[in-house]
């Protein structure tokens, strides 16, 4: 399959066009009915979430946002996929996965709350952080990567990047040290057309964003990212070429963000109606949904009444976190250092002595 | 005369000097068709075409190293850093090569070029978008680093550090970009780099402060009026080179002073400020000088920011501390 | 006990950790093979294997990022910057996830790794192979930054580093690599990060200094004793975070202190301490404190580099000035 | 010959063989007899001057050096074809480039010897200083390719790297940029074969070097840099490249260092003696040396006279920097700011009168 579609021919792996009908069939994974229903259901999830986030951004109820609408069949296949002892390494735009790791959303909407207390993920092993210096990640996963090949684990690392990304030295040092070290990563970039406003031909001349991966002598594919079998078959043969020892493995996986960069963003600036409504007939989960339909395996009845439940528990975790209370002052010191130093004890107590005097103040 | 906040201000500045010196380009991530996310560029590529204003790819080390480049070949580009906290990718490229390479060449090559770039935290951002790390800019050899408090400085210093033939770091206040509007001069006029500015006079204490700190130091100096307390406030305008003699001055006329800043205390601006002070004014000192600045911790996120920032009650609790001294 | 010089000390700590922990590991440019340019991880490949010390390839940032990782995943990687003027690559590695993912992800993550670079002139090297920033580092919160000015220091220091679950900056003197030798206890043993070590007791003047700068102070020592001067010599170790106490102590009984560092000097080392003087000890004070420090310049390639650095004639004037006072 | 030579293919390009022999007379570039002994001359005369460095090195009379010995075609055909209006942008192994563009051996002898001053270089136009951050310049390089082409100048940059460069970020933010602009730009990498003792394997697991192209969708091209016909003939190759608005371009030129890294290094702790055999028997020099002795253009008198006369040349140009005098005081400070800061000149003043009481009291 790597052959078959190497990125020098500018190839796109597709399976599932977007009228929901297969185009290749010699290529589309086994998934059992159960398991595709739950991906879908998840990606839906993870939809109503990102849809309804961005409302409560409008009434002020959380900070600056950056959507995910539009891509949820990278993080769908790649939720389907990774398991408890893989790493997560995303950017900022994974939802999906994060929840598929065990993130919660509450855990989430207290991090775009501003809440540090959200990235202590609770249940979610092996996950890091949302990162936001882009790219730098990418060297995060090799390093995780390393660590596996070294302790002879089987474990394999997902690290996430977008378009714009591909920009950056990290980005070229991350692939060229774990091609170096043939690490078990797979190295995804979600080609979304911009970063920001500037579009992806903007970023780069080169024929396409999986070619880079010839500049670092590893296998790279460029994958609907919108087409959930494409997406679950390209990251399960990469799968299969961490296994074997011969990773790592970059994909491109080519999507649209639907919706705004964040919530401060209009992108009515830089992009046209035209160009959305074109992305528009590609929708990961429209497509998808016309498949089960197809399959019987899921109607519109469903879809209205579980997207209903979905809304109230979207709500439940978003009241919840909302009631989080407030930020001990103690935490802005506490995690600062596994030991931490004298003189920042010495800062806490300044601070206290503050406090202190405010509160007589006030009285 | 035009009402500006510092938005309109630093557009204008870009626009008066694209206008009058062909060698000036501006560009950075997404400052082209979107005009900056903060739309401090807005208009200006429509007006000088995608050439002289630009979007590059998404790499800081990237635009800072090509400036060099540039620079070295005579233009003036003035490149915007989306935000101080994404600096740091660019880092080799400034302490290596944009602050080294006049001295390196003996003044053969110049590198005429202005990074731009927003600072500081108050605006409920995500991480890394709230950080004031002027010290770090300031220790280094060879870069002179700006900030303007005001839309009329704003404009004044970015035209002054277009036209000079060094490096200069220009951080921009992003918490008062909108939030100060005032009267500023038509055209072109410039503000000389390096020279601080007295605000208000005094005789019990010298505050020095910059940027956004500098209205916060101003509202608390409203309560040390109440209680007879009579401030000086100067405000740097320049981090590096720092006006010592404006600070002398004041000091050994109020011979107290305190330093107000956002970034973290240790190895700080205020400690330099402070060394200045006892060596300038050692015998006047009737306190010791205090810095009131962040702690050495990271800016947490907006939930818990205000365990972090300088406000206006604890500027005063200071202030009172220091004249009972 | 074994006479060592520092590269000796370094090496042998560093192989007491690869053989008492497997999930410490070597590596950076050239420490593989060849052994480091200085030679400190010589024979360690060797002895450990090319899975636990190895070449990387050239991308410093590289070799931050992927330490990160590793950390996280649980390892202790001891990675070397082949010059601190090579660490800017890697800055943004640094400021934005070495320092900061234990308080981003409130402690579930651990960063425990040791960045090892040799910094400081007076070596005779090209540009860039004679910085000494410490400053930029001390300013960082969540880094940890430490020198050693001893063989003995420098094994006990790193094996600390290494244990430590922060993630530790360790600077090493290279001038004096191989210009000290001293005995040096086998096997392991430690020295607590964060304390300075009072290396001669003095009661006219406090002299705070570390790595290479300690033994040219020491030399001035010299000069000044023979006029009648006293003085007190605190080996800082830990730039950060700074031993407040031992300093407030000392200087609280001189009534006078001076700092010797490499670096340029405004933003420097020096203000910071003398801050941290006039915080304890202002009303002890009987002058003002002193930075003796590099110049706001470039380090001058070899033929300028003496009217640079610190020399013990250099360090001795200032003594006299600061007693005179 | 970009197509031929596509680097995919793995596929090296070459004129002249090791035995001095012509192997592609299609693409042997047409050089005049005169210019064509003028650049062996050039090249002979730079290793000569490179071997006589090393040894005044070991004489202590000057500081560590880092020999182009056995590279020496790459600088040499760069040099051939480099226009006073062209950037030259070089790493630190460049020396025969460094000439041709105007820089006097006794400027690069001063560098070396710890002045700046002899990076103000006083008759090569256009010719950035010695980079010592590895790959650094070449961003520099893409910048003044965007002048040149903001200015509508028809001027070229050449700029160098080594094999270790490669793995830097600012390679690949450079090369990136340049492909986004198509500015007139010959990214040259001299591979050779070590990055001090890391073998060029252990840098990135690509195919090549010049396969990196390929992710900035730009050509490339891989070349027997020890073959000054090959060189040239890429070169003039890719500045009709630049020249049609179609650049920038990315040559890796194979070579060896015969020397040491510097004159600190030890090679024989990472490499054997066969393997510099077997590049001894690719050397430059001999290779068109024995070319121009069959054309009858030379022989191993002229050689030896001429070399003679270089080796006085360069020890005068050597001794002539020997005695270049002391380093004034104020250049540390003055060349800091085009407008120095009244402090700095406050630290001059501090340090003239320490100089003074230094004066004073050795009297
Ligand atoms: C190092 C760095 N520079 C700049 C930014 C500001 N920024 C945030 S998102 C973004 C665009 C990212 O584009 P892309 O990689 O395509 O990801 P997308 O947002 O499209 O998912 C930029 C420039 C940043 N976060 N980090
Ligand atoms: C950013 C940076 N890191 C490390 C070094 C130290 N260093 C000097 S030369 C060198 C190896 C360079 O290898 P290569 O790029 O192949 O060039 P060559 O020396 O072989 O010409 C290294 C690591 C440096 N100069 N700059
Ligand atoms: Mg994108
Ligand atoms: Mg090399």
């Amino acid at each position: 399959m790597f052959n078959e579609y190497n990125p020098i021919n500018n190839k796109e792996f597709q399976i599932l066009n977007h009228k929901g009908k297969i185009v290749d069939k010699d290529l589309m994974p086994v998934i059992k009915d159960d398991d595709l229903l739950k991906a879908y259901k998840d990606m839906l999830f993870a939809r109503t979430a990102d849809l309804q986030i961005v409302s409560y951004q409008r009434q002020g109820r959380i900070y600056t946002y950056p959507p995910n609408y539009g891509q949820e069949a990278i993080s769908g296949a790649v939720g389907a996929l990774i398991r408890d002892e893989d790493w997560l390494v995303p950017a900022f735009r994974e939802m999906g996965a994060m929840l598929a790791k065990g993130v919660t959303l509450k855990e989430l909407f207290l991090y775009f709350m501003g809440y540090e207390d959200g990235s202590k993920f609770s249940k979610a092993k092996k996950t890091l952080p949302i990162s936001v210096p882009i790219a730098s990640q990418f060297l995060h996963a090799a390093g995780l990567g390393y660590a596996i090949k070294y302790k002879k684990e089987k474990d394999i690392v997902y690290a996430f990047v977008g378009d714009g990304g591909t920009s950056e030295g990290d980005f070229h040092e991350a692939i060229n040290f774990a091609g170096v070290w043939k690490i078990p990563v797979i190295f995804i970039i979600q080609n979304n057309q911009y970063g920001i406003s500037t579009p992806t031909r903007m970023q780069t001349a080169s024929e396409n964003l999986a070619v880079k991966a010839i500049a670092y002598g590893v296998k790279g594919i460029k994958v609907d990212g919108n087409d959930y079998f494409a997406m679950y078959k390209a990251i399960q043969e990469s799968i299969k070429i961490c296994e074997s020892g011969e990773g790592p493995v970059l994909i491109e996986a080519v999507t649209y963000r639907k919706g705004a960069h964040t919530t401060s963003d209009d992108p009515t600036k830089y992009r046209t109606k035209e160009e959305e409504d074109i992305w528009d007939e590609k929708d990961p989960l429209k497509r998808l949904k016309s498949y089960l339909i197809t399959k019987k395996l899921w109607s519109d009845k469903d879809e209205e009444k579980i997207v209903e439940q979905y809304k109230v528990e979207v709500d439940r975790q978003f009241i919840e976190a909302e009631n989080y209370g407030p930020y001990p002052k103690e935490d802005i010191f506490k995690y600062m250092y596994a030991e931490m130093p004298d003189d920042l004890k010495e800062q806490e107590k300044e601070y206290e002595r503050f406090l202190e005097w405010k509160a007589s103040r006030s009285k | 005369m035009k009402i500006m906040n510092m938005v309109n201000a630093i557009n204008d500045a870009l626009d008066i000097k694209l206008n009058e010196d062909r060698n000036v380009v501006v560009y950075g991530e997404d400052v082209g068709v979107e005009g900056g996310v903060f739309r401090v560029t807005e208009g200006l590529q429509k007006k000088y075409g995608a050439e002289r204003v630009f979007d590059s790819p998404l790499a800081e080390s990237g635009i800072v190293g090509t400036a060099i480049g540039m620079s070295i070949a005579g233009m003036r580009p003035v490149v915007e850093m989306q935000f101080c906290g994404f600096v740091y990718p660019a880092f080799n490229q400034i302490i290596s090569h944009a602050s080294r390479m006049h001295n390196r060449s003996r003044g053969l090559h110049k590198t005429p070029m202005v990074i731009r770039m927003p600072y500081g935290g108050g605006i409920n951002a995500l991480e890394h978008h709230s950080e004031s790390m002027e010290a770090i800019f300031g220790h280094i050899p060879g870069l002179k680093v700006i900030a303007p408090s005001t839309p009329h400085d704003a404009k004044g210093m970015l035209i002054s550090a277009i036209e000079s033939d060094d490096t200069i770091l220009y951080m921009e206040p992003k918490r008062i970009y909108r939030a100060i509007k005032q009267e500023v001069a038509d055209g072109k006029f410039t503000i000389p780099l390096g020279k601080a500015n007295v605000l208000s006079q005094g005789k019990d204490l010298t505050i020095v402060s910059f940027g956004a700190m500098i209205r916060e130091v101003q509202k608390a100096m409203v309560m040390a009026k109440e209680t007879g307390i009579s401030v000086e406030l100067i405000d740097l305008r320049s981090i590096y080179p720092i006006d010592k003699e404006t600070i002398a001055k004041s000091v050994k006329k109020t011979g107290r002073i305190m330093t107000v800043t956002e970034g973290p205390k240790s190895f700080g601006l205020g400690a330099e400020i402070s060394q200045i002070a006892i060596e300038e004014a050692f015998l006047h000192l009737e306190a010791p000088p205090v810095r009131v600045s962040g702690y050495d911790v990271i800016v947490p996120l907006p939930k818990g920011e205000h365990h972090y920032m300088q406000d206006p009650l604890k500027i005063f609790y200071e202030i009172e501390k220091i004249v009972k001294y």
